[in-house]
């Protein structure tokens, strides 16, 4: 008298399609993960100390990007501007907003507002802002579009397949200099024709030897 | 031991030794083969069997402590060091893979040259193999600096971007060792199905049907499963017998494929298969000697089975032999001065005591099985294969440690020295090894019941002329 | 509602005869139950010849094709890279992979190939469930015929008189 | 990107007093030095002040912990494995210089040891000093910098420092500690400071010596008293010997052509080595003006190493032999004034010919006598250099800026009124005298019998233990001062940072005495250039200048060519030196200098350019000399010298003196931190005052049948006859040198034809000429500092695990006793076919588009494969986990552009790939593509005083890494395996005389 039954082979094959199944979907699932926002930590709200809002600040005031961030052009950082920079004008406007009493306080104590790191690579990534802004690739390739953000998030990735794709055919993501600043640029005219001339003009060509990003 | 088998060791005795010796002793019908070959699995667990399986799960405990202490502090646990960056850790896997050779070489190649002796030791050199191979498949892991990123050496889609260098043997290994081991797992595996039935069907309690009815999956001798079974078992064996010699060719190519002085040789990967064979027939006579005795399976295990595997000894001792004059020579004949002193700081540098040792145990030792009485003779069988596995080790040793501590620039020569952690690793492993076979031997068949019966029925057909599809599946 | 009949039989001579008879008598539904394969059965059960060998074949070529392109692929075309001054791609070097893929999984596509002609796993069988059976992977031969019940009876007869002992009759419940 | 540099750390490099920050003083610091303001303005201070900025931790821990970013991205950025966020701490008030985050910026100051400077650019990123440089325009450092001066970094960062002042036991804040020692000073005012001492280091600080000179105004009968243990009185006594007055004596090299140096190791120790090694080594190429260095010593110095010939000898028997070659001078070469000086000497083979050489050149020729030597050697020096007409053209003379030189004579004076008890109050500024004094001065009981001893300590030491008030002293790169070069050139020290713990300086110690030191040290130096240089109100603009270029113009002291008193030193030197029976001692200076490195753990580990023995000091002697005394290395022994005894192991060193034990100072400290207590042993504890280098009458008695484990990061010293580091006799490459190069460059037969690098802008490549190396190991340190290389201790060394990047192989050919050496200095040669890369199973080392080949340490999962396949050996493994356990202090070091490896890691030189990064973008942002030749260039360059490593682009051909590769002596390394290395090799050149050769 077998020790089975008919329902045994039912269960039999349903337990060995499920182990199969879980061993591949959790693998399947981690790769996935690691594509995802929720991975990659994009679309991640961040409180910070001040209630910045960069909408306001771009469209406005029409204020630069530079005018804050004044090192971007010419060192690894954009630069967190200084206190002084924002008492610039909120010594005359909105002096007295509540809102911008950690602002007054770090520019009167001398202690530096906390602010929160949103873009965040690893120690062994040097990034440099001012070969990238140089060569024509702009702010919002990579930040986005900051005049519509309240509070900035991360809207790319930030993985290294990620850069990849720049650093191997730059051309799709260059801009006029002039235009680096510029919030929803769109090419006029071929824009091939224009990622192409504007390699030659800047002399860029695609860069993909570690060292470029790992020392 | 049940009484006939006590009756087959009589017939051992009698045996006249110029009458060639048989393979399968009296002529024990299926049920009586079923008998003797499950009862080790039946039988109540023995004494020294506990005593052994404790003594194997200490080292275990022990070697899993030292891997521990090792991912915990670093590589640095161990005595490697530049130049020497590759040390014992590299000489386990070498030696375990090669180890690892004798099974499937036993059961594939022999299957295909129909060798009837081969029938009653595969199972038992297969399971070596497994076991073996799982001892070698730590070392990839364990050596490396950051054992948390081995998932790197896979060509799986990353963020990163990055893919492997296929360029390396390093890779070659991973994709050589773990086919390697799939493929022998389920090649045993396939194998084992009608016994696991015959268990099945032959045990008493219902647990243990129900375990080896799963294991089965429902074997039942039917001949429309033996029609599909038969062919596949014989393309398994078919494709093992070239994957074997391919995976120490390609560890051989961790080595040769570099261009130290003492790895960059041509030479290397028949040598290694050579010396793989050569370890892996040594650690099957280790193993199967005392076993047999044990569980009185003399009668099928017979002298026959030994003395063959003297001779293969011998053989590939000799081939082992050739492998180290032809270095020598090579080095001395390139006139290349480095390859030279490779050589010569090899039998008068730091390490020339392990180098004589290897060449004692591997070339020297074999020798005696020119004589016929010492192939008969259990105890010299014995005591030769476990000197050639100690001699394999050397060898690696040599290889690997000799090669690197003085290379190209003197300024950087160096001596490498063994730490607690690297012996624990060495001896760990060996209990591990010997944890997994002594569950075998408790829980599976280490005699193949049902090729033992078929190759009793051809012995009975031997007169009349094997049928066309039988000579297949043999 | 299909039954099947099983009959023990001594010797395989007996049994390949008796399966020829009852072939002749039009039961094709015929089964062999043996510790190790029988000679001529094969015939005697009227089977075809495995199709093992083309899965493997199969495998082989997938295997082989795949692991070539797939390091062409990485190394030569997805990130191209200067390793050492070596070529991009470097067919000698693509060697052993491509052989131990083809390997793998032709081995693969060869055992879960056998298990699927096998209907593996099937730990249950009505088969199981006749009196004896157990003897069928350990020393004795047994004959199988699948049909319905209405015909049960008279292939018992007929196996008895082929020489079948421990005729016995068990309903096929697939539940 | 350390998040320090966003915390603002003032980098009070050039603001003065008008443009600091008004709520700051003078020295911007002042405000907060008292601890009761601070407790008020603590929010204040800690904005402000790196002080603060040293405990932040998540500046610290980000940086060092590769592991938990490197698993991050393993697993792709789990969110559970992402590091945490980061806060971004930005400026207040961006400082009003350019000043850019995370941009270095060099500042010109200047180091002072012994009294002697050398002129430096610090590099600060974000206010934090992270490396050392010489300064080109300084005439004694030329750019170059020292394997001390480079260690000097480390130090800063040391958690040992001292921090704050304790006066009695009491912790004092900066204000009081002020205001009492007015008080302590107007107790000495009544009796005109009789019962004041200060005991102080050599120094040739112009506003030092100003100090000094006020002070004594205000306290007559107060006394200076300074003291080295590295002393040159027998230096000055030789020149009041020879010109009746005491002369600094300053070498030229760049015109001799015949150099004579006895017991000199001028090429790595002396006030001048970094100028005179690079005037050296300009010289040693094959062709007419290639000079010849002959050098009699006792032990293998580096300059004996450089040597064309060297005469092994006693340290005792070089006055001998300086005697003979005088006799032959004057005999054979008709110099007559010398005549007198030889006395009955009788010239040996050895000495006619040197006289001869000498001769044949006078005016390019130059004799150049050891400071260990007595005044009589000194004396002939200047005796022979006056009648060889070299005085003036390869050696003049100027004023010293003391009369009486610092040493145990001065020493002597304060220990008789210390023993008289006539001392109330002793301020100890020299270092750690309790340490360094000679053994027959027991200043540690001497000072129980002083009520106040001040000692401005930076750690706490042997004298710290004994003083009553210990001052913490800032580093110099936090303190402003001023600085005398032995040329006279004066730099102004200017600090890169405020001092990282509360401290004071020496200059504003010595105010204190005259009431001045709230002055603070910037308003101090100031206002003494203001008056010295009479500007007036042209003064800030010149201030500036001497700020930026690092050297006060116009300050080098003029050369003179005195006439020599030859009778005097005839008188001195005439009588035959007595014999010297029985083993000698022979006291030397390695890389401790006097002790005061002793706790650098760079240093520590570095290995001994000759010996390559790390972590110890040894009793070094010849190997006949060790088989009459039945010792071996690492035997311990017992030394006693006039009833002193010492333990140490002995080293059987190839090419030193028979009869002769070399004891290297500065090891064996007992209240130093855990690095350094009783690393090595104290060989200081056998000298005297009298014959402070060296001393017959040494006894040595091995004991124990344990040996000591001297550990060394070369074993062996043969090249066993393979091509390594090749050398050649002039005369044989004149013949067929290039010849036999034939086989070790130019193109090999390879299955892969080469990448092409046509395209490229850039083509990385390096020369390194062995001709011009020294061995002095200075680069070592430059690439230990520049790339966060980690120091992994004796231990691990003994186990040969050690990390530089870069290490000078030293190898040994001809007989033992006597060896010719070459020094090769070997990083990764960045093979274009490289080995290590195609056996990477991850591709964690490939290849870069400019032909670099890259370790990419993130991607390294450490299978160690690439070491075994390196030919060169070049590559490091981290082992264990060696950056762990750093104090926050220590990290600050740490240079930001360089990732730290974590443990499993491989790694190994870049070409300083940071640096060349910097540079390419720079100028790819400013549009431009070409980087000039020169200005990138790698640490181990930029640091070699001898200029034998040339770095460049190798696609211009103009390059001099280039020409360098041209070169008819380029040759490459293991040239036979295919590996095209990037960087190529000179061979090395000697200049043997053939009338000694023959």
């Amino acid at each position: 008298m077998s020790v089975f039954r008919p329902r045994s082979n039912t269960i039999f094959r349903v337990v060995l399609v499920l182990l199969a199944g879980g061993a591949a979907a959790t693998l399947g699932g981690l790769m996935g993960y690691a594509r995802v926002p929720a991975g990659t930590g994009q679309q991640e709200e961040i409180q910070q100390p001040v209630l910045f809002d960069h909408r306001h600040h771009i469209l406005d005031d029409g204020i630069d990007c530079r005018y804050c961030h004044q090192t971007v052009e010419r060192t690894a950082t954009a630069g967190i501007p200084s206190t002084a920079v924002c008492m610039n004008c909120h010594s005359q406007v909105w002096n007295r907003s509540p809102r911008l009493e950690p602002v007054r306080e770090s520019y009167f104590t001398g202690q530096p507002i906390p602010w929160v790191r949103v873009h965040q690579l690893p120690d062994f990534v040097y990034f440099n802002h001012s070969i990238h802004v140089n060569k024509g690739v702009g702010c919002e390739t990579c930040h986005g579009r900051v005049d519509q953000m309240p509070a900035i998030v991360q809207v790319q990735p930030l993985t290294m397949s990620w850069c990849l794709e720049c650093h191997r055919n730059p051309a799709p993501n260059l801009r006029p200099r002039e235009d680096i600043t510029v919030m929803g640029w769109q090419p006029e005219g071929d824009p091939v024709a224009l990622g192409n001339e504007l390699m030659k003009r800047y002399d860029v060509h695609a860069r993909t030897s570690c060292t470029t990003c790992h020392r | 031991m049940s009484v006939d088998t006590k009756r087959h060791a009589a017939v051992v005795n009698r045996v006249d030794p110029l009458e060639p010796v048989p393979v399968l002793v009296g002529r024990p019908d299926d049920r009586e083969l079923n008998q003797t070959l499950f009862a080790p699995v039946w039988a109540k667990t023995r004494k020294g069997w506990l005593v052994l399986f404790a003594l194997a799960l200490a080292l275990t405990g022990l070697l899993f402590t030292a891997i521990g202490y090792t991912f915990a502090v670093g590589i640095g646990a161990w005595g490697n060091n530049i130049p020497v960056a590759w040390a014992y850790g590299i000489v386990n896997f070498v030696w375990w893979i090669g180890i690892g050779h004798a099974g499937t070489l036993i059961s594939a190649i022999l299957l295909l040259f129909q060798q009837k002796w081969r029938t009653s030791i595969n199972r038992f050199a297969e399971a070596m193999t497994l076991f073996a191979v799982i001892q070698a498949l730590l070392f990839p892991l364990i050596h490396l600096g950051r054992p948390w990123f081995a998932f790197w050496l896979f060509p799986y889609p990353s963020t990163l971007g990055v893919w492997p260098n296929f360029k390396s043997p390093l890779l070659w290994d991973v994709f050589a060792v773990s086919t390697y081991f799939t493929a022998s797992l389920l090649f045993w595996y396939v194998g084992l199905l009608p016994d696991l039935a015959a268990l099945r069907d032959s045990s008493k309690s219902h647990a243990k049907r129900v375990v080896y009815g799963i294991f089965s999956l429902g074997w039942r001798g039917s001949a429309r499963h033996w029609r599909h079974y038969r062919i596949a078992y014989l393309l398994l064996a078919g494709l093992c017998t070239p994957l074997v010699l391919s995976v120490h060719t390609i560890v051989s190519f961790d080595f040769a494929v570099s261009q130290l002085p003492g790895w960059h040789t041509t030479i290397f990967p028949p040598y290694f298969v050579a010396g793989a064979i050569f370890s892996g027939f040594a650690m099957v006579l280790t193993l199967i000697i005392p076993a047999r005795k044990a569980f009185g399976f003399e009668h099928v295990i017979t002298e026959k089975h030994l003395e063959n595997m003297a001779k293969v000894l011998l053989a590939t001792g000799l081939m082992v032999a050739y492998g180290y004059l032809s270095e020598h020579f090579i080095a001395w004949y390139s006139g290349n001065k480095y390859e030279q002193f490779v050589f010569w700081n090899r039998a008068n540098g730091p390490y020339a005591p392990v180098y004589l040792l290897m060449l004692f145990c591997n070339v020297l030792v074999p020798q005696i099985f020119w004589s016929g009485r010492a192939r008969r003779s259990i105890w010299v069988l014995w005591i030769a294969s476990i000197l050639v596995n100690v001699g394999m080790w050397c060898e690696r040793f040599v290889i690997i440690v000799t090669s690197l501590h003085r290379d190209f620039l003197p300024s950087s020569w160096a001596i490498f020295k063994p730490t607690v952690v690297d012996w624990s690793i060495l001896i760990g492993t060996i209990g591990f090894f010997g944890l997994l076979f002594l569950l075998f031997l408790r829980f599976v068949p280490s005699v193949s019941a049902s090729e033992v019966k078929e190759l009793r029925r051809e012995l009975e057909h031997e007169a009349a002329p094997p049928h066309p599809v039988e000579r297949a599946a043999r | 509602m299909a039954t099947y009949v099983l009959a023990q039989f001594q010797d395989e001579h007996a049994l390949c005869e008796a399966a020829r008879r009852l072939r002749e008598l039009g039961h094709t539904d015929l089964d062999a139950h043996s510790p190790v394969p029988l000679h001529g059965i094969d015939e005697a059960l009227g089977l075809r010849k495995s199709a093992v060998p083309l899965i493997a074949l199969v495998g082989g070529v997938l295997g082989a094709s795949g692991g070539y392109l797939m390091q062409f692929w990485m190394n030569a075309l997805d990130y191209p890279i200067n390793v050492a001054n070596r070529p991009l791609h470097g067919p000698p070097s693509n060697i052993p992979i491509t052989f131990e893929s083809g390997v793998l999984i032709s081995v693969l596509f060869i055992v879960f190939g056998l298990f699927a002609l096998c209907g593996f796993p099937r730990p249950y069988h009505p088969a199981f469930d006749a009196p004896g059976f157990e003897s069928a992977t350990v020393d004795a031969l047994w004959l199988s015929v699948r049909t319905d019940r209405t015909r049960a009876e008279g292939i018992t007869h007929e196996l008895e008189r082929l020489g079948g002992t421990k005729v016995s009759t068990v309903p096929e419940d697939e539940r | 990107m350390s998040s320090v540099k966003r915390i603002g750390l003032p980098v009070v490099g050039q603001d003065g007093p008008d443009d600091a920050p008004d709520c700051r003083g003078a020295d911007g610091r002042r405000h907060w030095r008292s601890l009761e303001e601070w407790s008020e303005g603590a929010a204040a201070a800690k904005a402000e002040f790196p002080r603060g900025a040293a405990f932040l931790p998540e500046a610290l821990t980000r940086r060092g912990f590769l592991q938990m970013l490197g698993a991050s991205a393993a697993l792709a950025g789990v969110a559970a494995c992402r590091p945490p966020r980061q806060e971004i701490h930005a400026y207040v008030r961006h400082p009003e210089q350019a000043l850019f985050p995370g941009n270095p910026v060099p500042y010109a100051t200047a180091l002072a040891r012994h009294g002697h400077a050398v002129g430096l650019l610090v590099t600060t990123v974000d206010g934090r000093p992270i490396k050392v440089e010489g300064n080109p325009d300084h005439p004694e450092s030329l750019g170059a910098s020292g394997r001390l001066e480079q260690a000097t970094i480390l130090d800063l960062y040391d958690p040992r420092r001292i921090e704050g002042f304790t006066a009695r036991k009491q912790p004092k804040a900066y204000r009081t500690l002020l205001r009492e020692l007015a008080t302590v000073a107007a107790t000495h005012e009544k009796d005109g400071g009789a019962r004041l001492r200060f005991l102080t280091g050599a120094t040739g600080s112009p506003l030092l010596l100003d100090l000094r000179r006020r002070i004594s105004e205000r306290f007559p009968r107060a006394r200076f008293h300074a003291y080295e243990s590295l002393t040159e009185e027998a230096t000055a006594d030789g020149a009041r010997l020879a010109f009746g007055r005491a002369l600094d004596t300053r070498l030229h090299l760049d015109g001799a052509r015949i150099v004579l140096a006895l017991d000199a190791d001028f090429l790595s120790d002396g006030p001048s080595a970094l100028r005179l090694a690079r005037e050296f080594a300009a010289h040693r190429t094959p062709g007419p003006d290639m000079s010849r260095l002959y050098v009699a010593e006792a032990h293998l110095s580096t300059t004996g190493a450089a040597a064309d010939h060297r005469f092994r000898m006693k340290p005792s028997e070089v006055l001998g032999f300086a005697r003979q070659v005088a006799a032959a001078l004057a005999s054979s070469q008709g110099l007559g004034d010398l005549a007198r000086i030889a006395g009955d000497a009788k010239p040996t083979r050895e000495a006619s010919a040197v006289a001869e050489d000498l001769a044949r050149h006078r005016g390019a020729s130059l004799v150049i006598a050891g400071p260990r030597q007595p005044a009589a050697v000194h004396a002939i020096a200047h005796a022979m250099n006056a009648a060889l007409g070299n005085a003036g053209k390869t050696v003049d003379y100027a004023a010293p800026p003391t009369e009486e030189p610092a040493g145990p004579r001065q020493l002597a004076a304060l220990a008789k009124d210390l023993a008289a008890g006539a001392v109330e109050t002793l301020v100890i500024t020299a270092w750690n005298p309790v340490y360094t004094a000679p053994a027959d001065v027991d200043l540690e009981a001497l000072l129980t019998k002083v009520p106040d001893v001040l000692y401005l300590a930076y750690r706490p030491d042997e004298t710290s233990a004994r003083a009553t008030w210990v001052i913490g002293e800032s580093h110099p790169f936090e303190t402003w001062g001023d600085a005398r070069a032995h040329d006279g050139t004066v730099s102004i020290v200017q600090p890169l940072v405020q001092p990282l713990l509360e401290s004071i300086s020496e200059v504003e110690l010595l105010a204190a005495f005259l009431g001045e030191a709230e002055k603070g040290a910037y308003q101090l130096v100031q206002d003494f250039w203001r008056a010295r240089s009479g500007a007036g109100a042209a003064f800030a603009a010149r201030w500036g200048t001497w700020l930026a270029k690092g050297v006060v113009e116009g300050t080098a002291a003029k050369g003179e060519a005195p006439t020599v008193r030859f009778a005097d030193v005839a008188g001195a030197a005439g009588q035959p030196p007595p014999k010297a029976e029985g083993l000698e001692a022979s006291f030397v200076v390695d890389k401790l200098d006097d002790g005061r490195f002793a706790e650098n753990a760079w240093l520590l580990e570095l290995p001994d350019p000759i010996t390559t023995i790390s972590w110890d000091n040894a009793a070094m002697v010849s190997p006949r000399t060790a088989q009459e005394l039945g010792v071996e290395t690492g035997t311990r022994v017992e030394l006693r010298l006039r009833g002193r005894k010492v333990d140490a192991p002995v080293f059987v060193a190839p090419g030193h003196a028979d009869g002769v034990v070399t004891l290297p100072l500065g090891w064996g400290r007992e209240a130093a931190g855990p690095t350094a207590t009783n690393v090595g042993f104290d060989a200081g504890a056998l000298r005297g005052s009298q014959a402070a280098w060296i001393e017959p009458g040494l006894a040595l008695a091995p004991f124990g049948k344990r040996k000591h484990k001297l550990v060394q990061t070369q074993e062996h010293f043969s090249m066993e006859g393979r091509d390594l580091a090749l050398s050649f006799d002039a005369r044989a490459w004149e013949e067929e040198g290039p010849k036999r190069l034939e086989h070790l460059r130019g193109a090999v037969n390879a299955m892969y034809s080469p990448f092409g690098y046509d395209k490229q802008a850039f083509k990385w490549g390096m020369g390194i000429d062995l001709a011009k190396c020294t061995g002095c190991n200075g680069c070592v340190v430059a690439c230990q500092a520049e790339n966060n290389i980690a120091v992994v201790g004796k231990a691990q060394v003994a186990r040969s695990r050690e990390m530089h990047w870069l290490r000078v192989d030293r190898y040994f050919s001809g007989p033992p006793e006597n060896p010719e050496v070459v020094s090769q200095p070997l990083m990764c040669v960045h093979c274009e076919a490289a080995p290590c890369e195609y056996v990477c199973p991850v591709n964690a080392t490939v290849h870069s588009d400019e032909g670099l080949n890259e370790m990419v340490y993130n991607r390294c999962v450490g299978t160690r494969y690439c070491s075994n396949n390196c030919p060169y050996k070049v590559r490091r493994f981290n082992f264990l986990e060696y950056q762990k356990g750093k104090a926050p202090l220590e990290k600050l070091r740490m240079n930001p552009d360089v990732t730290v490896r974590y443990r499993g890691v491989m790694e190994k030189c870049t070409y300083c790939v940071q640096r060349i990064e910097r540079a390419r973008i720079a100028v790819r942002a400013s549009g431009q593509n070409k980087i000039p030749d020169g200005e990138l260039q790698t640490a181990c360059q930029q640091a070699c005083p001898s200029q034998a490593i040339v770095f460049g682009n190798l696609a211009d051909p103009e390059s001099r890494v280039s020409k360098m590769h041209q070169d008819e002596r380029r040759y490459d390394l293991l040239h036979f395996l295919g590996t095209r290395p990037r960087t190529a090799y000179l061979v090395r050149i000697r200049n043997p005389n053939p009338a000694l050769s023959a």
